[in-house]
Order: structure tokens, then C-alpha cells, then sequence
């Protein structure tokens, strides 16, 4: 079938402003759109820039707003997006090139929540005894693979970029339910602070975006309940 | 990896926290005060004698100015210290929470901080002013005390 | 712009993030990456991390080490294997107690799960030994080993691509030329010892598990460099990736209980492997499913199999095999347990091939993935540069750009995972121990100039060629004649169409001249590096005329001791021809002997 | 860096957020409108009892004569309704975490409880019609 792919370019040593880049091509209802991507980088034109690696939803690097939705390229099938497809680059961060966004903002959002485990009591010669259920306590949240889909689709992050976003609560979230972990009071009072969970309105948008389908607001709000009942 | 730690248990302040949960518990209050007062207000004969606007506006700010204008005896049924605190209570909750409202989506847009203090003490004030305004109608224009 | 640093990592992996959390330690320590670490290709690894726990069943070190050499044909080296099967344990109980979260067993311990070909030594059947995290192990372990990362402050360089390896007159390495993807800029990183682990090269081939960026740089960098490449013939098939797309289903679908079912309806492994049928090791499955699609055995007589995991048909072979757990129950599967252990592989389903595991037995077909070869390295993770084990000062590699080797001939499942982290960390703390006491190298004069010159011949380039079309071309041949079964005719075509495509990739034109996020500069640069790859690759297999493990000439079918129980070295000489040459294989715990599943 | 960071009324508009996420803007919008209907209506009462001692009062019945038109009347009523219920459930949701999962058949039920007790005085409204 034929598809018209349209996308938000913007190259800074070149152009003024964006402008729209429209591609006619073939495609197999089952292609990928990063195949699309691919295809037109490819043979029709090679400035097209755009980050991707693994091709199936695994390493988060082709997050990208797909008709109006954050979605991961590598994950959206020309069948489910229709025959003219718009893509742009993620909202809310500086745009580099073309689809190419500056990660750096969001990367230090994630170092700020102190993302690794915290706990300075000698541990056993074999591995710490956890249960499967404490386990499953946080699995959802170690699922994420910091695409950044969620926080640059949250309104609240689009109006002020000093929240923290949902993704590095997720990740805060993973360690605070691990009951391996002793850093919870440290993470915890950086997430109650002005810039942490409470600039989430719940606009659940996170979610719709999130490719590992990670339930986010409800990872948020079991961060708000537990500041809540300390 | 002590640092680390170290350097961000900062101090921790719950303003927001408390915020959050006062504009959640607050919001539920009002529902139900308002709730009260409109069942009250019917109890009281309200069918016959308010119409549906009167009723609204009594149940969200129960001062006797809001039913004045009905066929209902407004003494003793409305106009007593009961329904004076009644009112100051709900306009306490409404002002602050509204107040704190505004102060939230301004924080969110106003990205100057110099801007950002002016407009919140402008709020404060005027919050102030909101809840001066409302004891004097309530305690004093209306007259009962 | 010069960077100094006592060690530097190049790769953001499993393997360079372990080297660089142990170099960190002891050295300044900077990690160079073309990728944001987390979209590493080790974040994509599903089944598991191999280590005798003997958490769920008994099991020991000396079985793993024993399974590992049989699965390598007999061509890994021993000493190296004993070193990655005896740490494994310990490795496994330190990413615990980095916070890798586990799945559990109900009494709190790591669970574990079978894979193909290990085996317990004495019943023959296959043994619980993959540690996992659901289907999604290498995730938590990049995920883990980054976190460790920030937290001891390493310092990172991400999105910096390296082109280049500096190598001085005294044959010391003096660091790297990389280029900051985001201006253009070339930098030198200056440093005393320097670390490749920048992976594999799946993308030579059109099937493929591997990721786009996987086309192997380092090996290719250090193979222009004079390094000699070890073992380049032997390069894994996996037999389970998704129709088309080479998406991998991981092995641990089989550990389930997965069968693989043929045209005809047939569970065909037992056929091939009569003890541990479908978990056979990946070079014997992936070559039945051959088999049995040129058999006309295919479905609908075409070129693939079913994967079936679909509850009623395990629980059918487990009935029928008198599969038992641990506690000599019989095993049985229901659809949430395949939900709960498998969610990723049942997303990928869905989205991919809409199909459900759970409802549909699923297409599949063999898919480039592992590279057992590489740059030859000793146990401390030192490159050596020739048959004598000479070291190169300064240069070390690890993961799967390396060959210890500990694969040999065709890598068992799980052990990568253990090879990156084992090796990985051997690479760091010698790295750091050696940049501890060794002077300053001498820096190469106008260090960056080979890097600038090659990128400008790409960006000055006015020919008609595409790369794409090339590079198209490359995997579609690589596939066709470098692919599972081999023979002397398909690899000399193959070799003279690389031939023209490499002279064809010296006439290429781009489109984009411009500096920031050159991307389109940068895959032409990597497409040199996989037609250097290819070629090193297919004349390999020519020289290597005997079948072993994943390399399958069928000219030669029979593994042959007498004159090939030996590692391959592929040198570059001066005029651009590959010379090739032989290693001993290092014996001393199991003699070769018949390979049977 | 380029400053293409920040993020414009029109990339905001044409985001194709789910329903939650205009239930977000109705509530902040109607919030803002409630917050300025009782600021209004307190100054109204203020010039008109406070400064005129009861008796008319220009700025009291200019702001009067706005926020007690019919469009406005409709308006607060929506924005009372709406900002109320809408509340509720975030109240509900924020205090059960757990509940999240259900955040879709939320939404739902909240419109079916909110439209009936919105349209139908809102109509009346509209017609003019006066109840009691
Ligand atoms: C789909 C899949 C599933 C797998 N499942 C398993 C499994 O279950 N168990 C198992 O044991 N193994 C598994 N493997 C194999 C295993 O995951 C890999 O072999 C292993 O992760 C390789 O790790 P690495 O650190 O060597 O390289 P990678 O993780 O590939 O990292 C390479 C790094 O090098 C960087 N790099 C590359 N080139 C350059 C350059 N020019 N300049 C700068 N940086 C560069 C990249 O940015 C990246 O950070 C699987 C592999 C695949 C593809
Ligand atoms: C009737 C009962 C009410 C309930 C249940 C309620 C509930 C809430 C809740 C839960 C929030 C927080 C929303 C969020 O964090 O996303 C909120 C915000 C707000 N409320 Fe109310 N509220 C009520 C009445 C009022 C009233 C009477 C006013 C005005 C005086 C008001 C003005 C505001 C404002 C301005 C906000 C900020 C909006 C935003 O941040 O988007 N609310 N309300
Ligand atoms: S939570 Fe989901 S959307 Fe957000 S970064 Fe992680 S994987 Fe991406
Ligand atoms: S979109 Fe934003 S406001 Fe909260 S629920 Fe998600 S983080
Ligand atoms: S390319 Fe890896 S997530 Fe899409």
C-alpha cells in the first residue's frame, strides 16, 4: 500500500525554523513505522535523522510523537497508524536535529532520584533471601527502559520542565518498593519536594505513552499515599 | 556512596504535601457541607419557598443574603451563629483552596522567579482581602452576631 | 579537543560497564559510547545469566564447565571456561546484591530455569540453570550495572562514536579518536590502557536478532590496526527468530516446555537430539530446522517452523517425556504461568506477528546472533596479537567483541551474559592495575588524522552508490552463502560479489554534508566496518575445511580433530589481503570426544 | 542548544492526550473560573453593603448583571459540577492507588454521573425557565 509519511524537520545549522518533510512510499501493512524511517533515510533522503538500535520496544531510543501520540517507532505497525503518518519530534525537549532530541535534561532528572540500591549492611556470602511477592512488589517499574515517552507527553512537564517527570519517579518508585533497599527516606524527600510528585495532575497521558505499558500514575500516586502516611 | 546520600537529604520541607492534601480534603469538605446545607434547606421547607438558584447558592455559601429573595423565613431558620460559622467555614475552605489553586498553576507557567514571588504575594493579599471581605458581610453587614 | 584518562572504556554494555564500574575503582576511568548506555544491546538479552547455583536441583561448577566444552565443540579454551563457570557463581550473587532483581523461588532464592544444553552430567537431562528476571534478564543486568555507574561517579562520554585506535610506533595503544556525534567534533582520548567492548556485528546478516548498531566498529577498528581477528567462521545461528523480522524468542520459551513442530505436524528435535530434544544446543536445532524445511518439511512448504508453547501441547510432551519438577511431581504449565514468565516475548508476539503464545503456535526461523569470534584476548582480558600469545600493551577487550575463547565453536545460551560480566570485570581491574604502574604512552603525531581522512573521503565522495543498496546487498549475500550451511562454491562467490561491493562502497556519495548528527556520515563509516567484517568472515569459513559447531560446511560434514582442533587467526597485510593462521586450542579437563544430545 | 524546548499552545493543542487529559484542562479552567465567579461575587456584595450600605451600587451591579447572565450562569454551573465531581475522582483515585488500573471506566463513570446533573438545569437555564 502507499503511504505518505510526513515529518517535522529541523536541521539548526541550516534551517531558520522546522518545516514539514513529506514522503511518498510503499509499505507493508505489518512494516514498522521505523522501517519507514529507515527506508526514506535510506534512499530518498539521507539527512533524515533519527536515534534507533534495537527495533523491537527493547532499548527506548526511537520514542518519537506519531499522529499526535508519543509512541516508539519500532513499536508502531503501519496498519494501526493509517496511510498518511506525522511524526515529530518529543515535546518539551531542545530538538537537536530533525526527530533528535537533547536526552541530557531528562538523563539527569534520572541521576537525581539516586537510581541504584542503596543498602550498607554487609550482605550474605549467597544471594539476599527476597520473596515472590516482595518481588512482584515493584515489578512493574523495573520494566522501564527510559525512552522518555512518558514525561515529554505529561502536560505538567510541558508547562514547567523543573518537574521531575514521570519517569524518573518510576524509577525512584522501583527502589523504594524493593525491600532490599534502605534509601527510601533519601529518594523520598526529593519527590516531596515542589519539583517532585506533586506537579502530577494525573492526566494519565504517561500511561497512554508508556510502550512497556508500566502503570505510571499509579506507581505516582503510591509515592504521594506513602509521603502521605510517613 | 556516602555523599551521595549525604548531599540530598536536604532539608525536607512539606509545604507542598500539605497542600496537596489540604486541597484534597478540603474539596471533599465542601461537597459535603455543601450537601448539608441543601438537604438542610429542604428540610426547612426549601421546595415550596427557594427556587433551584437559591438553593445552589445557599448550599455552596449558606448567608442569609442568598435567600433572601425567597418566599422563606429567613429568621430564625437562617440567620444564627450556627450557619455564620457554617458560611465562614466554607468560605475559609473555598478562599484557601482556590488561593492555593491559582498559586499552583502559576508556579506552573511563571518561569521568572521574581515575577513568580510578586504575583504570590499579590495572591496572598488578596486571599487576605477575600476572607476579610467575607467576615465583615457575614458577621457584620448581615447583622446577627 | 584531548582527553586524559587513566582507563578508557569503549562501550556501554554489559561487558564496558562492568570493566568501567571495576576500573573506576582504582584509575580516572571514562566511558565512550555510541549509544546512550541503557539502549545497550545488552538491555535486549531475554532467558538468562548461566551460573550452577543449584538453587532449584543440584548442580555444580564442573557440569556447567563440562556443558560449555561439549557445546563449543571442543574448541573453547578450557582454562578460560573453568575461570567463566567457577565465577559465574560468585558474579551471579554480586549482581544480586547490586539490587538485579531477581524472579524467586518460593523460599527466596534466585530462580532459575532450564536451557538448552545444560544438562545435569549424570542423568543427562536438562538442569535449572539460567538465573532470570523474567524474560528480560539482560535488561535488569544493563539496568543494574549502570546504576552502579552513577553511583561511583563514572564518567560517561555518551554518543561519542570511536573510529579510530591509537597505536604508537612501540606498538603501546595511547587510546582512541572519537567523534561527538552532536557537533561533529573529533576528540582524542588520550589514556594508558584502553578497553573495546563494543559488542557484536549481527548486522552483517539480513535475519538477524542483533540491533542496528550492532556492526561491529571495534573489532573491525582494531582489525585495520593490525590485530589479528580469532575465530571469525564461527558465527551463531539462534534457531527461534521471529519470521522476517529475526526478532529473537528466546531459548527460555523452550526451557518452558516450547516445542518446535515441523509442516507436517511433527515434533521433529527428538529426531536430532534424542536425550534433550528441543533444548539442544543452537547450532544443532538451527540446522534441523534447515533440514527439515529443505526436506519440504516446512510449513506450507515454505522456509520456516512453528514454535509452539501453547499450553496443551507442553503439557502433551511432558506427559509423554514424564517431565518432573524438582519435587518429582510431574510438570505441568498453564496459560498465566507463560504470561508470567514470558511477558516480553508475549508482547513481542502480539505486536510483531498478532499472534498470542498462549492461542497460536508461532512462525519462526533461524536468526543471525552471536559472535563467537572477535579480538583474541588472554584470561586477563589482555589483547594478544598473535599464535604465542603476545600481549598488546595497553589494549584490552571484553564481551562480544572478544574471543577468550569460551565459546569455541558455538556459545551456549546464558553464557554470554556471564562472559560479558566475568571478562568485563577481569578487563577493568587489570586495566586498572596496569594503568597503575605503566608510564604514559607516546601519543601517535596527528592522532586524529586517519579518522578525519577516512570520514572525509565518505563526506567528499561523489560517486553514484548507494549505501543502503549496499549494505542491503551485503546482508542478503551473507545470508545466502555465509549463513547456516556452508560450501566451498557459496563462500567463493560470496567472497568475489564482497570483493565488488567493496570496491562499489569506495564510489558512495551522501547526501548530508553538514557537522551536528551526521548520522547518515557515520553508517557509511559503519558499513566499511561490516564489509571488513564479511570479508575476514567468509574467507575464514573457506580456510576452515571441516564442520564445527555453528560453522557447517557441507563439503566437509565431519568435525576434523587431526588437523582443525585449533583457533583461526585472520591478519590484514599491508596490501589489503587477509592472511590467515592457526592457535592451539588449550585442553587439559575433557578430551574431545563425539558430540550427541 | 536550540531553544525548540519549550512547548507552544499549538504542540499542546495538537497532542492527542486522552480523555483524562481534557478532563485535566476542564477542571484547571473551571477551577480559574470559580476562584474568579467568587472573587467577583464577594467584591459585588462588598461595594453593595459595605460602601452603599445595601442600596444600589455601580460596580456591584455591573459585576452583577455579568456573572448573573444566562451564558455565565451556565458556565459556573458547569464549572461548579464539573470542577466538583472531576475532583472527586482524583480525590478517590489519589487516596486508592490501587484503583489506577480502573482510571479508564473512572472517566466513564464520571460523565455519566455528570452530564445528567449538568444538562438538565443547564437547559432549564437556557430556556429561561425558573424551578421551585
Ligand atoms: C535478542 C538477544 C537476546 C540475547 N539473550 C541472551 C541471553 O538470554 N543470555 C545470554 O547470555 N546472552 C544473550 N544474548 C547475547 C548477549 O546479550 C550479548 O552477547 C551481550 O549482551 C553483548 O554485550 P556487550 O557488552 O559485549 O555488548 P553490547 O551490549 O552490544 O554493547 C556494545 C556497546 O558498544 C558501544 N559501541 C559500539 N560501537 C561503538 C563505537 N564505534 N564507538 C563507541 N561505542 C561503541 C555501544 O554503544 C554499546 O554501548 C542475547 C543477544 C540478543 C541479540
Ligand atoms: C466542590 C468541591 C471541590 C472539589 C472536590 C475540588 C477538588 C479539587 C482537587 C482535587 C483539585 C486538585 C486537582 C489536581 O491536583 O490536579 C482542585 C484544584 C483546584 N480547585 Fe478545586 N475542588 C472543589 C471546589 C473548588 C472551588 C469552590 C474552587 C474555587 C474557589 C476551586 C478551585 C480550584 C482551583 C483553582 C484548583 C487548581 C486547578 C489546577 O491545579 O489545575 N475548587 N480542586
Ligand atoms: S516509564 Fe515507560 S514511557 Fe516512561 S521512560 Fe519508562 S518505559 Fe518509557
Ligand atoms: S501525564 Fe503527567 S501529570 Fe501525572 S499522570 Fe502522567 S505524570
Ligand atoms: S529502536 Fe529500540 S526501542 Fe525502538
Amino acid at each position: 500500500m502507499k503511504v505518505k509519511v510526513k515529518v517535522r524537520r529541523f536541521n539548526p545549522e541550516k534551517d531558520h525554523r522546522p518545516y514539514w518533510g513529506e514522503y511518498q512510499l510503499e509499505a507493508q501493512p505489518t512494516d514498522r513505522v521505523l522501517d519507514l524511517l529507515v527506508y526514506i533515510k535510506g534512499y530518498i533522503d539521507g539527512t533524515l535523522t533519527f536515534r534507533r538500535s534495537c527495533a523491537h520496544g527493547i532499548c527506548g531510543s526511537d520514542a518519537m510523537v506519531i499522529n499526535g501520540r508519543n509512541r516508539l517507532a519500532c513499536k508502531e505497525l503501519v496498519k494501526d497508524v493509517g496511510r498518511t503518518i506525522v511524526i515529530e519530534p518529543l515535546r518539551g525537549l531542545p530538538v537537536i536535529k530533525d526527530l533528535a532530541v537533547d536526552m541530557e535534561p531528562f538523563f539527569r532528572k534520572y541521576r537525581s532520584i539516586l537510581p541504584f540500591l542503596i543498602n550498607d549492611e554487609p550482605p550474605p556470602y549467597t544471594e539476599r533471601l527476597q520473596s515472590p511477592e516482595a518481588r512482584e512488589r515493584f515489578d512493574d517499574t523495573t520494566k522501564c527502559i527510559l525512552c522518555a515517552a512518558c514525561t515529554t507527553s505529561c502536560p505538567s512537564f510541558w508547562a514547567n520542565d523543573s518537574y521531575l517527570g514521570p519517569a524518573a519517579i518510576v524509577q525512584a518508585h522501583r527502589f523504594i518498593f524493593d525491600d532490599r533497599d534502605r534509601g527510601a527516606q533519601a529518594r523520598l524527600a526529593i519527590l516531596a519536594e515542589a519539583d517532585g510528585v506533586w506537579r502530577c495532575r494525573t492526566i494519565y497521558n504517561c500511561v497512554d505513552a508508556c510502550p512497556r505499558e508500566i502503570d505510571i500514575t499509579r506507581a505516582i500516586g503510591e509515592v504521594k499515599k506513602l509521603l502521605l502516611v510517613e | 556512596m556516602a555523599a551521595h546520600i549525604g548531599s540530598s537529604a536536604r532539608s525536607r520541607s512539606k509545604f507542598e504535601l500539605y497542600m496537596w492534601f489540604f486541597t484534597r480534603v478540603s474539596g471533599v469538605l465542601m461537597l459535603v457541607l455543601g450537601a448539608y446545607s441543601i438537604i438542610y434547606a429542604n428540610l426547612i421547607g426549601g421546595p415550596g419557598m427557594m427556587d433551584a438558584a437559591a438553593q445552589t447558592r445557599w448550599a455552596f455559601f449558606p448567608i442569609s443574603f442568598h435567600v433572601t429573595a425567597s418566599k422563606v423565613e429567613v429568621e430564625p431558620n437562617f440567620q444564627n451563629a450556627f450557619w455564620q460559622f457554617y458560611g465562614l467555614l466554607l468560605f475559609l475552605l473555598a478562599a484557601t483552596h482556590g488561593t492555593n489553586g491559582i498559586r499552583v498553576i502559576l508556579k506552573d507557567y511563571v518561569r521568572q522567579p521574581v515575577l513568580l514571588a510578586w504575583l504570590n504575594a499579590l495572591l496572598f493579599i488578596v486571599w487576605l482581602s477575600m476572607l476579610g471581605a467575607a467576615v465583615y458581610l457575614l458577621f457584620v453587614a448581615q447583622g446577627v452576631s | 579537543m584531548i582527553h586524559r584518562f587513566d582507563v578508557i572504556v569503549v562501550g556501554a554494555g554489559g561487558a564496558g560497564l562492568m570493566a568501567a564500574l571495576y576500573a573506576s575503582r582504582g584509575a580516572k576511568t571514562a566511558v565512550i559510547s555510541k549509544l546512550y548506555p541503557t539502549r545497550s544491546h545488552t538491555g535486549t538479552a531475554q532467558g538468562g545469566i548461566g551460573a550452577a547455583l543449584g538453587n532449584m536441583e543440584e548442580d555444580h561448577p564442573e557440569w556447567h564447565i563440562f556443558d560449555t566444552i561439549k557445546g563449543s565443540d571442543y574448541l573453547a579454551d578450557q582454562d578460560a571456561v573453568k575461570i567463566l563457570c567457577e565465577e559465574a557463581v560468585g558474579m551471579v550473587y554480586e549482581l544480586e546484591h547490586m539490587g538485579l532483581p531477581f524472579d524467586r523461588t518460593p523460599d527466596g532464592r534466585i530462580a532459575q530455569r532450564p536451557f538448552g544444553g545444560h544438562t545435569n552430567n549424570v542423568t543427562k537431562q536438562p538442569v535449572r540453570r539460567a538465573c532470570h528476571a523474567a524474560d528480560r534478564t539482560g535488561h535488569m543486568i544493563l539496568q543494574t550495572v549502570y546504576q552502579q555507574c552513577i553511583k561511583n561517579n563514572v564518567t560517561f562520554f555518551d554518543e561519542y562514536q570511536v573510529l579510530d585506535l591509537l597505536v604508537n610506533d612501540e606498538g603501546h595503544v595511547a587510546g582512541v579518536t572519537a567523534i561527538h556525534i552532536d557537533s561533529g567534533e573529533l576528540h582524542t582520548f588520550y589514556g594508558k590502557a584502553t578497553i573495546f567492548a563494543t559488542g557484536g556485528f549481527g548486522r552483517l546478516w539480513k535475519i538477524t536478532s542483533n540491533a542496528y548498531a550492532l556492526t561491529g566498529d571495534g573489532v573491525a577498528v582494531a582489525f585495520r590496526r593490525g590485530i589479528p581477528l580469532e575465530d571469525m567462521e564461527f558465527y551463531q545461528f539462534h534457531p527461534t527468530g521471529i519470521l522476517g523480522l529475526g526478532i529473537l524468542l528466546t531459548e527460555g520459551v523452550r526451557g518452558e516446555g516450547g516445542v518446535l513442530i515441523n509442516g507436517e505436524g511433527e515434533r521433529f528435535m527428538p529426531r536430532y537430539a534424542p536425550t534433550v530434544k528441543d533444548l539442544a544446543s543452537r547450532d544443532v536445532v538451527s540446522r534441523a530446522i534447515y533440514l527439515e524445511v529443505r526436506a519440504g518439511r516446512g510449513i506450507g512448504g515454505k522456509d520456516y517452523v512453528y514454535l509452539d508453547v501453547r499450553p496443551e501441547t507442553v503439557n502433551k510432551y511432558f506427559v509423554e517425556d514424564g517431565v518432573k519438577n524438582p519435587d518429582g511431581t510431574p510438570r505441568r504449565i498453564t496459560a498465566q504461568d507463560i504470561r508470567r514468565k514470558l511477558p516480553d516475548i508475549s508482547d513481542f508476539c502480539k505486536t510483531y506477528l498478532q499472534l498470542d503464545p498462549i492461542k497460536s503456535p508461532l512462525p519462526i526461523q533461524p536468526t543471525a546472533h552471536y559472535a563467537m569470534g572477535g579480538i583474541p584476548t588472554n584470561n586477563n582480558a589482555e589483547v594478544v596479537i598473535d599464535a604465542q600469545g603476545t600481549v598488546m600493551p595497553g589494549f584490552y577487550a571484553a564481551g562480544e567483541c572478544a574471543c577468550v575463547s569460551v565459546h569455541g565453536a558455538n556459545r551456549l545460551g546464558t553464557n554470554s551474559l556471564v562472559d560479558i560480566l566475568v571478562f568485563g570485570r577481569r578487563a577493568g581491574q587489570n586495566a586498572a592495575i596496569y594503568a597503575a604502574q605503566a608510564d604514559w604512552p607516546r601519543l601517535p603525531a596527528a592522532a586524529e588524522e586517519p579518522a578525519r581522512a577516512a570520514l572525509a573521503a565518505i563526506r567528499n565522495g561523489t560517486g553514484r552508490e548507494v549505501v543502503a543498496q549496499i549494505r542491503a546487498e551485503m546482508r542478503s549475500l551473507m545470508m545466502d552463502n555465509v549463513g547456516v550451511f556452508r560450501t566451498e562454491a557459496l563462500l567463493s562467490e560470496a567472497l568475489a560479489r564482497l570483493r565488488d561491493l567493496k570496491e562499489c562502497f569506495s564510489r558512495i556519495s551522501i547526501m548530508d554534508k553538514g557537522k551536528r548528527w551526521n548520522t547518515e556520515l557515520l553508517e557509511a563509516w559503519e558499513l566499511g566496518c561490516m564489509l571488513d567484517l564479511a570479508e575476514v568472515t567468509t574467507v575464514a569459513a573457506l580456510t576452515r575445511t571441516e564442520s564445527r559447531g555453528a560453522h557447517f560446511r557441507e563439503d566437509f560434514p565431519e568435525r576434523d580433530d587431526v588437523n582443525w582442533l585449533k583457533h583461526s587467526l585472520a591478519y590484514l597485510e599491508a596490501d589489503g589481503q587477509i592472511r590467515m593462521d592457526t592457535k592451539p586450542v588449550t585442553l587439559g579437563l575433557y578430551e574431545p570426544a563425539r558430540r550427541v544430545y | 542548544m536550540s531553544k525548540l524546548a519549550r512547548v507552544t499552545l499549538s504542540q499542546f493543542l495538537t497532542y492527542r492526550g486522552g480523555q483524562p487529559m481534557l478532563a485535566w484542562l476542564l477542571h484547571r479552567i473551571a477551577g480559574i473560573g470559580i476562584v474568579l465567579f467568587v472573587g467577583m461575587h464577594v467584591l459585588a456584595a462588598f461595594f453593595l453593603y459595605g460602601v452603599t450600605g445595601g442600596t444600589a451600587n455601580t460596580v456591584a451591579n455591573a459585576l452583577t448583571e455579568f456573572y448573573e447572565s444566562r451564558p455565565m450562569q451556565i458556565f459556573i454551573l458547569f464549572a461548579v459540577l464539573y470542577h466538583g465531581i472531576n475532583g472527586l475522582r482524583i480525590v478517590v483515585l489519589d487516596m486508592w492507588p490501587g484503583l489506577h488500573r480502573f482510571h479508564r471506566e473512572a472517566m466513564w463513570l464520571q460523565w455519566a454521573v455528570f452530564l445528567p446533573i449538568f444538562l438538565i438545569p443547564a437547559f432549564l437555564i437556557a430556556l429561561g425557565i425558573k424551578i421551585g
